[in-house]
Order: C-alpha cells, then structure tokens, then sequence
C-alpha cells in the first residue's frame, strides 16, 4: 500500500500539471457560464485535451487514444479536477459510454468513423436509455424498432436525456422483438439526432432547470450500418454502458462537500457562538465527514483494482449509493442550521442557495443511474451472493406481460 | 379519559377538508407559481368566508372562541393540501402576539380585522441567519423617533398590511405593532425555497410604530408563547404534509409495475412506507396531546409541544423526501406533486427551528418537571 | 379529547388507588426479589385482587370477573402500576393469553374450569407456541398430536416458553393433520405441566438467565376435553392469543425509560460539566423521548379506541417496533456516555448494570412478539394495504413442503 | 498510488487467520467464560512464538520492527475471531507509550518483555465514568512517597504484571510505571460486559513507580499519540469483528427457510445486509488510508485516524447489532455466537471514547488544516 506517486507516476504528473497550468485557465468557467458558452468551451477544451494527446488516455493510438495506462488516466483526471473546467455529460456521455460501447460491441469500421471526432469534440452524444414506464426496470422498454430494408425504423418516447438538445449523435436502446422475453428483444443503435421525425422537448423539472428532455421519435429511419452488436444483443452493450458509468460518478462539486458545509457552520452565528460549537452540528459534520472520506478511499481502492486490470465489480454501486443518500441528509442539514434564512436568501447569499439547490439535486442522484434500492439489492445478490427478488417477468415474452 | 376528536371537531376538519381539497389543487398550486402570487386569494376568502381565519380568535375580538385544538383540525387540512396561505403568518403567530401582549384597544382593533381577513399580519423575529436558543438582542431599535433597522426573512411580508416585530426598546427586547402599509418602509422580496410561501426583508427608518404591552406583559414570556403556540399549530400541518405524502407515494407504488410486480409488493417500499406510517401516528398522538395541554392549560404543556414538534419534524422529513424517492424519476418533475411537500417541509421546519433547538427546550423542560 | 377523568372514572380512579395504598405495599418486590419468593407473592397478589373483584374487570362475573367497562380495566392497570408488584408472565399468561382463548374459542365448561382459578392465582401458565424452526413463520411449527382414543397424543418440541417450570398449564398450538395446508392443519390444546413425558430445560441466555425454557413432549396424552376449539381452528385460536398480547407490552421498567437515561447523563460527567451538557446528548436524548412520550400517548389513543369498542388492529404493532428498537439504541448510547466504566461496573454501579441489561434484552424485545421486519410487514400489508410478500408455502400441504 | 495490501501483508494475514481460527474457536470462547479464564493463554503463547506480540516493536528492543500497517493486519484477525487475549492492552497501547515516552533503559527493560509474552502490560487513563475530550487531571498522585489512588477500569488490571498509568507529578499529567507484581496494591475484579475481556480496580497507596520520561517527552503528547495510534489498530479489530458478523447473518439467513422461502431471499434482509457490506467497505477503505498515514508520518494522519474510528464504530455497531436481528430469537441463546460480537462491539466502542469524543477531534483537525 502506497499512496505516494511511483517515479514514473511522478513524472507523468508533472508533465500533465505543467500543460494544465499553460492551457486550462482560459477554458474554466463560473457558476454564471451561460449553457451556451458552456458547450462551445466543453467542445473546444475537448479539442485541446485530444490535441496534446489527453483526451482517450487509454484508448489505442489508432483510434486517436494514447495508449496509456489506467492510472495516467486516474491522474490526468485528479489533476484535470483542480481546474472548473467545463466536464460533465456534454462531452462525458461520448468518452464514457459511447465510445466503450462501440470499441466493445461495434466494427472497426464504427470505432473509426465516432471515436476520433467524439475525443475531439467535433461529435458530442446523449444517452435514449430510459422511458416514463422503465426507469429502474430498464428491459421493459416500450421503444420500438422495427427493420425496413437497409434502414431500421423506430418509433418511441425516451425521457431523462440530458444534454439531447445539444447533442448531435445519441445511443439508443430499442426493442427489436417483443415476442421473446423482455432482455432478449434489444437492439443497440447510434442515432442521429438530425433525423428528421425526433422531436427534443425539456422536462420541467423541480428545480425550476429543464437540462434533461424528452425525446420523442416517430418513424425515425437508421441504417443498418449504425447498429451496434448483433440484433437482440442491446442488453448487452446497454450493460457495458452502465459499467463504465459507475465509476464515473465520484466527482463532487465544492459546494457539495462537507468541507463547505463545515465552513458554513463556522460562518453562521449559535448559541455558542457559531454553529459549529454546537456538539450535535459537530457530530453530524464529522460523520458525513467520514462517509465522504470513506467514498474517496474506496474510489482510489477501486482505482487501484482496475489499474491491476480487474475492472470494477457490483461493490462500485456503494460510491453513488452512500454519496446521494449524504448529499440529501446534509444539504438538508445545512439549511437547517441557518434557519429560516436557509430558505428564503438575499440574492446575495450564495451558500444558501447552493444549499437548496443540492437538496433538490440529491433527489434526482438518488435514483439516476440506479435507485437507492437497486444498488442495495444488486450489493446484496451480486456481492454477498444473496437470491435475487422474485420477478413476475421472468422468461416471459414481453408482449405477454401484463 | 378520551384521546379522540370530538364530534364537532370531525365536523371541522371535514368542513375545511372539503373546502381545500376543492380550491387547493395542485394544478392551482402550479398555476399560483407560475403566476409568482403572494397567495391564494380565493382560497383565503372562502377559508374567511366560513369562518376559519378567525377559529382562535376570541369573540369579542370578531373571531368564533374556539381552542387551539379547533386550529389545528384545520392546519392539518392546510398542511394536507400544501395551501399557499398567510395561515401561519397571520391568524396564528401574529394573532396569538397581539392576543397575548396588546392592550384592549390593540386588540379591538386589529383582531376583528385579522378574524375577517380583511387584513394581513405577520410576526417577524428574525434577523439573517442562525437558529438559535437564545439569539441575542435584535439590532432592530425603536425610540421616540421610531422604528429603525431591518428584518429579514420576514414570512409575507412584502404584502402584508401589519407586522408583529421584535425590537430593543430601552436596553430591552420589546414588540412593536407596524402598519406596513405607511411609506417609508422599503420591502424587498427575497427568493424563496418554498415557491408558495413567500418571504420579504423589510428595513425601517424612524417608520412610525407602537409598542405591544399589555402593563404587567414580559415581551419575552409573550413571544415564547406564542412561538410555542406556532409549534403546536405547525405540527399539525407538517402531520398533514406528511400523511399525504404517504399515501401519494403508496397509491403510486400500487399502480407503478416493476420487473413484472407492482412496485409497492417490494418489501424495501412496504418498510420505507411502514416506517413513514409509524412516524406519522406517533407525531399525530404526540400532536393531539400538545394541543389538548395548549387548549387546557396543562402543567406539562411546555415539555408536550416540544415532543410534539420533534415527532413532526422527523415524520414529515422522512415522508417528503421518501415519497420522491418512491416516484422515482417522476417524482423530479414538476408535473408530478411531490415537490410542493418537500419544499413546504423545510419551510415548516426552518421557521420555528429546528431539531437541536427544542431538544433543547425539551431537555430543559423534562429537567425541571 | 380530554385526558382528565369522567366524574365516573375518577370516583372509580380513587377507589382502586385507596385500596392499593392498603393492599399493595405488601405484595411489593424488589430487584434483588429471588424468583421463588417472586412467585410464590404474585401468586398471592393476584389472589388479594380476585377477592376484592379486581382480578378480571372486564370479565362476567359468572367466571369470576366484575364485568366492569375496558376503561376500569385501564384505570386499574395504571394506578398498579404505580406500585413495584410481582406481575408479568407468571400470572399475566393465565390472564392475558388462556383466559380470552377459553373464552373465544373453548365450551362454557372450559371456561368455569380455568377462569375462577387462574383469575385467583391457583392455576399458572406458559405458553407453548414458538419452535426451534418455527419463530416468525410460527405455522411452520412440527410439534404433532395424534388422536389415539379420547386422548391425544403429542410429541415435539417447544421453545422461549417462558417460566414454564414454574406453570401449572400450557397453551399448547399443535399440527394434527400435516396434509393440509400450514395455517390449516394446527389444533390448539391445555396442558397439565405435569402431565408425563414433559421435560423441562432451561435455555441458557445471553443475558446470563435462564428464564426461558425448552419443552420436550413425548407421548404426552392430553384429553381431548381439553381442545380449545374445533380441530383445526388453531390458527385462530392462536391469533386470539397473539392479538390480546399486543396491546398488553407497553409496560416500561424504569430503568428502560428515557427519564432514568436523562437522569444518568446528568450525573455523568463530561467535557461541558455533565454528559447531558453535550448538545448531541441532549438532541438524541429529546427524540428518543418524543418516542417513547410518543408510544405512551399512542397507546392511549389504542385504549381510547379499546373503550369505544373497537379492538386494537394492526397498527397497534408500531408500540413493540417503537419501543424495542429506541431501547437497544438508547441502552447502547446510555453506556457510551458512561465511557469505559460503563463496560466495567463496580459492584454499587447500579445504573451502569442496568444498562447493560437492558442493551442485552432489547435484542430479545426486537424479536419477541413479532419481529421488526414481521411487524413492518404487518403495518405495510394490513394498515397500509400493500400487498403480501410471495410465498413458497402457499396453499401447499404441509407435509409437502421442502 | 497502490491501494492494496503488499504481498508480505497479505502473507502475514493468513498466516494470522490460519492460528486464530484453529484456536479461538466459539467453543473455545464458551469454555474460557465458563473457566471465568482471564484470558486465553495457549493463544496468547502461541501468538507469542510466531513474533504476533512484537511486530510493531522495534528491533532494537525485540521485536520484529514492522509498521503499524502490519500490527493492523493481526489485530483485523484478532477483532474476526473476537479473541481473548490482552492483544490491545499489552501490544499496542502499552508497549507503545513506553515506545513513545519511556527513557531507553525503561524500554530496554520492558519492551522485549512485551514483545516476547513473557509479561502482559497495561496503559490506564480512567478514573471512573464519563468519555471526555479533555478529562481534568487524575486525581491519582505521583510524589516521592510513590503513587497513590484509584484507576478504573484498566484493562487486565488485576493479572498484568506492568502498567503504565496517568497521574499527577507536581500539578501536571504525569506517566508512571508500575510494577503490579510488588505487594501492596489492591486489585479488585470489575464486572465486564465483555466476558472475554477482563477488568480490574487498582488502588495505589505509596506505592513504588516511576516516571516515564525521555528528557524532552511531553506526557500529554505521548498519551495522545498513543491513543490515536490505538485507534487506528482497533479499527481493524472491528472491521474484522463486522466482517465475522456480516457473513456469519449472510449464511444464517441463507440456511433458514421461513415462510417457504430463505429467510435471505426476504429485501429486508438482503438490504439490511448490503448496508452492512457498505458500511464495512467505507470503514475499510478509511482505516487502510488511515495506518499507512500512521506508517508513514502523513501530515493528515490525525484527521484520517478520527475518520477511520468513526467509521468503524458505526460498521461495527450496525453488524452486531443486526447480526443478532437476523438470527432471531436462536441468536439470544448462549450457544448461538452473535453474543461475542454484540459484546465486544460495545467494548471497543467504550475503550477509547465514542463518536462524539472522535467528531470533535475529526472537526478540530479538518479546521487546523
């Protein structure tokens, strides 16, 4: 065990740092970045990272990666971190899933056409998995593709895609046979989200945003030549999607850190004189606190495990798990401690305001990619070995389910 | 012994329940926000219309002279119903002050107006962050030359016609009675957590107000009265809250299906459910308890309305933020209505304070008992 | 709503309290009470009671009762609580348990055998349910009887019986027909603890007691005039039983309740002068308070509804849940706050040992009577409407059953 | 970075599990609380001759001279198999402080001694109830008459042959080392909670001790250094206590069939297990970073070591507790073995202050930084 850089390590650190301090300062961005401005950076960074040779540290040098190692990657991303640099679904959703999913399930041919323009930027991707009646129940999607010749035709109404309205290309999850039981019928597509017959509409959501949409597609023609994986094999590469998410998902914003909270109850007058001299604020802060360690330590342990090539198991649920379920618990908290002006601020009062906006976001984190329940039973019967729930879907062609 | 509603009390609430289950819908509630009201007018003149406003308020001040008990009947409807009113502001904390710690003529005059609902009022204590046992003196100051200082969050306080507000007053806490209406008072409105209860910062400069004594009334023994009052009402309303947050989210556990069941079949959901249940029945037992010592003058009063206010902080937390889990993403839209209760149950939690500050009151109360 | 007496309930109120200041102190216990002596004075006490018609108030008065209101029945429960007496299991079985099933399910000869002595403290009782493979699934149970003649015939075993050394008579559930399905193949029976072929073995506890038992049956013969109800009816006999037992476990021992725990932190010392001067103490102390306050008050809605004539229905379940688990929590966090020296008690330390106590038998209450997990279902499927979990056992012969 | 075990730590390991499980097996464990055995010698001789007890003491004074990283290692397979010995007391608190503070003869004196087996030794700090941050001065009193007072509990006090015991030497905190073979102190058994480890009352009466004092030691330092460093090996004792706990529920639940199915199968079960699993996996990752701050002088080591007890209390807590919930009413009986660990969970809770002493550190420590 060590958590010092090796030489190498080391080396490779400096050079990323050294070329982050040049280059990244004049893509950062502010809490006021406009959505617009935000994507023109995101694709523009991206284009610098692909150009210096970052953007797919460990895809193959063919593809327009590196060909590095898991943990250059681990650190180019640690040192990336130190700058608000405009990441996130935007240009994630292609270097995160779309591109493993095609180098996985896809041609050579298909790797070649998206992966270089994904890494630069020129190609950015939203994700059509999720539909009003299957959320955490994904098989039992209701979008359906039915083949025409050389062209697929699909017809369907996808929701939750973030970013849909920017995004050029989407990865699309369609049933393609409803006569056999519900995983079996899937079929996996790249979507041109130009084609004519989608139809992109926000979701109002509760915090007043409208970032995630519904996509609504009628009669939607995709050729063949955009299918990934073989017809009936979409779970499968919808599987390998989820997988390299996981893992993904352990960035926090400062204003979601318990440091910032613990800073805030130093800030805010108690009757002992600020609230963190309260023992009970203390006890709560130093809890979340331990759970946020505890969130970092298990990621780097994780880190460590691909970085020896086994990738990550059933156990990576815990980080969204014990992350969303704090983030609600003590943003609610945090509002708590200032009172009533916790809820109704100045324009001027900045913490408060990221506090709320935490407490409504952390209810969206508790069920986006796995509810709370789900990662509990997928820890208990893929970790600890227990028996899976009992399904009333099991073998059942879909169009016989109730 | 008898540990139920009476039935007149059932008559009650099922006269205010009709009432709010007909005005207070929650394609209302969406239409109010999108039209950023102050309130709803509509339902504040039906609820004034029948009565309600002016439950508590003793009849010779214009209201119908009913106890506490008959106040909270109706905030558990209020609570039920998410509605977007001054009820708190107005016909309970500041109603509750004026009846406490005004003069005869203070109250004649403005209790009959705040029964009718002619007016509006609001008490207003604090002065930016913190939620705190003992805050220290207001900065806010009244003398002879007037009111000075400002207030912040003041709950409706852009639009209401008069404020309750504590101020120092000779080196001491004292209460001054403001018509809000008078120019000279600069109002701003804040932004809000709960999109349908708004809330104003008001900043006075030499405005003209009056103090609220009665001649042996102590300012501090009045308002710890009254916000003990607020708790009493308030719990009801957040037993309210949580009760339909309970079963939204069963009725839509029932009807959801998920991998072939219905989602309510999953033992996760049942306990998360139950445990909601639990909450709730123990909050409403201790609720019921508080308001019959409130109404009754028990020597316990004090400890019972901090039991009740701690059992109804934890059962409506746990239900607002349960019942969104269980709509799953649904639940994150505005279209759906678990939003209003998660947003309404910080509020009712914030504006009395929290639970460090009457574990508190409750410990100091049992310890003296 | 009013919480003072009635003119009625006071007049009673003050006469039971008169009588039980005249009567009582006597028959008071200690905690260093040996259990002989323990007995033999509850045997005693609940004699005094028949005599002065106190023993059944709710009872006829042709079996011995006073056909008094439920609301008598409370009234005189609460004033004797108020003194130190030997109840519980002992008598309390005989009472709380064999005499509403007599009376429900059993003949008219039944209840004149059983209820005037039992009532008078001459006949004891335990109770003879749970098995080692039969606790929460109480129906699974395998203790048989056989009809051989007039009598019937019963092997098994028993387990948690409680004082059933000292019990003149069990309630016994029993499987005598195994091809039916679980629920409906159980005859419900009295027992003559003397009866041969009864053997007795204490459990040896946690706790270090030994307060519960084994029974082994072999071929004990019961006569068959000592069924309760038709063969068959077990399951509903059973119910009967388990239902009057639920309202009856809200009795606290002092050293359970949150007062002695606000008590002991005020004597413990801390950083701020006394443990109960740390805010984090305070605040879990309040809720716990509020809960237990909570399940007081709970209980007299429960009685309310008991005097107006409705029973206690499933939502009655949440006293136990309430109260064993803030008991194990509150046990636990009571020896926290003592530090060390409340792990290593000096003979005198009192409330240090009663801690420990009461942290080992909370695990005993999560348990007993139904556990957490069985009375969250309970409240979920018959309060809430939810719906049963999946059986495997359903409709399934016993004796098929894997 | 390498956030794994290297393969000499995991060698060590096994080669721990391996005797522990061959020894202190559960019946092992009933016979010694049946024998009221103060703990369990042929483990203890065993652990002994393997080099266990030495392993963080440093070469020069005879023992192996490996990292705290290494002793956590032992002390994960002491906690699994819950064993009875003076693992904490003799071997890691004890030789540690006299590591710490002792001048080179006391330790060329006793630190082989310790390392070998050949005598036990004890650190103790308590003088009755209460779990402060900042306890006042002993009352117990070094002067040149020789110690006088109470200490209790300490930990093996009645049989160890050294101890190492907070006092007062001219009006400040003081470490003095006493011999307990010498006549003349009182020892009296205390009634433990965990029946597997023993605690004792010492009275001192002018006894003969001495100081422990290198030149520039400060008493204050070396006690905190010695406690946090204790903490951080005791986290891997309930980590492995929590582990024995999570699968020893795990296997129950899939071996008892209740209502025609696993009780394992059951969601309330299976989550209540995964939470377990979570909370085990947070404590882990936390007390892994945490010794090898330990190991290596890391800045941050006193914020990771509060963070890593945090963690482990309440995985700890959570396993034995549920660990006797999922057993049912067979987990309440002497023979069943979940009492072990609902026991000794208690005491490594109690041993060095619980959460409300560690969040203060915790929060002490992120603000320094």
């Amino acid at each position: 065990m060590d958590f010092n850089d090796t030489p190498d390590e080391a080396a490779f650190r400096s050079e990323v740092s050294q070329w982050l301090m040049q280059n990244a300062p004049e893509f950062t961005i502010t809490a006021d970045t406009k959505e617009q401005e935000f994507v023109a950076k995101a694709k523009a960074w991206q284009a610098k990272k692909a150009e210096a040779g970052y953007a797919g540290i460990r895809l193959p040098k063919d593809v327009g990666g590196r060909a590095g190692s898991e943990m250059e990657s681990i650190l180019f991303d640690t040192e990336e971190g130190k700058y608000e640099l405009p990441l996130g679904p935007v240009v994630g959703i292609g270097q995160s899933m779309a591109i493993p999913v095609i180098r996985k399930h896809g041609t050579e041919d298909q790797l070649k056409r998206f992966a270089e323009p994904t890494l630069k930027g020129d190609i950015t991707w939203c994700q059509l998995f999720s539909e009003p009646a299957a959320g955490s129940d994904l098989a039992g999607l209701r979008t359906k593709a039915v083949k025409d010749g050389d062209e697929w035709v699909v017809n369907g109404q996808k929701v939750w895609s973030s970013w849909a309205h920017h995004a050029d290309w989407g990865i699309l999850l369609a049933r393609t046979d409803p006569t056999v039981a519900k995983h079996k019928g899937l079929t996996f597509f790249l979507i041109d989200m130009k084609s004519p017959g989608i139809d992109i509409r926000p979701i109002r959501q509760i915090s007043g945003e409208s970032d995630f949409n519904e996509t609504f597609m009628t009669d939607v023609r995709i050729p063949d030549k955009y299918r990934i994986g073989e017809v009936g094999e979409g779970w499968a590469c919808a599987m390998t999607v989820l997988t390299s998410e996981r893992l993904s998902s352990a960035e926090l914003k400062e204003s979601e850190s318990v440091d910032y909270l613990i800073e805030l109850a130093a800030q805010t007058p108690g009757d002992r004189g600020t609230a963190l001299d309260n023992d009970c604020v203390r006890e709560r802060l130093a809890y979340w606190y331990s759970l946020e360690q505890g969130q970092k330590n298990f990621h780097l342990r994780m880190l460590t495990k691909l970085s020896q090539g086994s990738g990550p198991g059933a156990e990576a649920s815990l980080l969204k798990l014990v992350y969303a379920q704090r983030l609600q618990q003590s943003a609610g908290f945090g509002m708590e401690i200032q009172g009533l002006s916790g809820l109704a601020t100045s324009p001027s009062d900045h913490a408060a305001e990221e506090m709320q906006k935490t407490y409504i976001w952390s209810t969206a984190m508790r069920v986006a990619g796995g509810a709370d329940e789900v990662l509990l039973n997928q820890i208990a019967e893929r970790v600890l070995g227990m028996p899976g729930e009992m399904r009333g879907d099991k073998n059942i062609p879909f169009n016989e389910l109730a | 012994m008898n540990f139920d509603l009476s039935d007149d009390q059932k008559m009650l609430a099922e006269q205010a329940n009709k009432l709010l289950a007909e005005v207070s819908t929650p394609d209302r509630l969406r239409q109010l926000i999108d039209e950023k009201a102050d309130y709803d007018q509509v339902l504040w003149q039906n609820l004034a219309e029948l009565g309600f406003l002016g439950a508590a308020i003793p009849e010779e001040f214009g209201g119908i002279g009913m106890s506490a008990m008959e106040l909270a009947v109706v905030a558990e409807e209020v609570g039920r119903y998410n509605a977007a009113i001054p009820f708190v502001s107005s016909v309970v904390q500041a109603a509750k002050i004026i009846e406490l710690a005004g003069t005869q003529k203070q109250k004649e005059t403005w209790l009959p107006r705040i029964a009718s609902g002619e007016i509006i009022a609001t008490l207003s204590t604090h002065e930016g962050a913190g939620d705190m046992q003992s805050p220290p003196l207001p900065q806010c100051r009244l003398d002879s030359n007037g009111l000075s200082g400002k207030k912040l969050p003041v709950a409706d306080g852009h639009y209401a016609h008069l404020a309750v507000v504590t101020c120092q007053h000779q080196g001491k806490l004292a209460l001054a009675l403001v018509d809000l209406t008078q120019d000279g008072i600069q109002k701003t409105q804040l932004s809000s957590f709960d999109e349908l209860r708004p809330f104003a910062q008001l900043s006075f400069d030499q405005t003209p107000a009056e103090l609220l004594e009665l001649d042996d009334c102590d300012s501090q023994q009045a308002l710890y009265k009254t916000l003990n009052y607020a708790a009493a009402i308030i719990a009801l309303e957040q037993i309210g809250g949580t009760e339909t947050c309970l079963y939204m989210a069963r009725d839509y556990s029932l009807e959801r299906q998920i991998f072939g069941r219905k989602l309510g079949s999953y033992q996760a959901i049942k306990h998360k459910l139950a445990q909601v249940y639990v909450k709730l029945e123990i909050a409403r037992s201790n609720a019921m308890y508080a308001t019959w010592c409130l109404a009754n003058n028990a020597s316990d009063t004090g400890e019972a309305i901090a039991v009740s206010r701690l059992s109804a902080l934890d059962a409506f937390e746990t239900a607002a933020r349960e019942n969104l889990q269980v709509h799953g993403g649904i639940g994150y839209t505005f279209e759906a209505n678990c939003h209003f209760y998660y947003r309404r149950e910080r509020l009712l939690a914030g504006l009395l304070g929290g639970k460090s500050l009457w574990s508190d009151k409750l410990i100091n109360a049992v310890k003296a008992a």
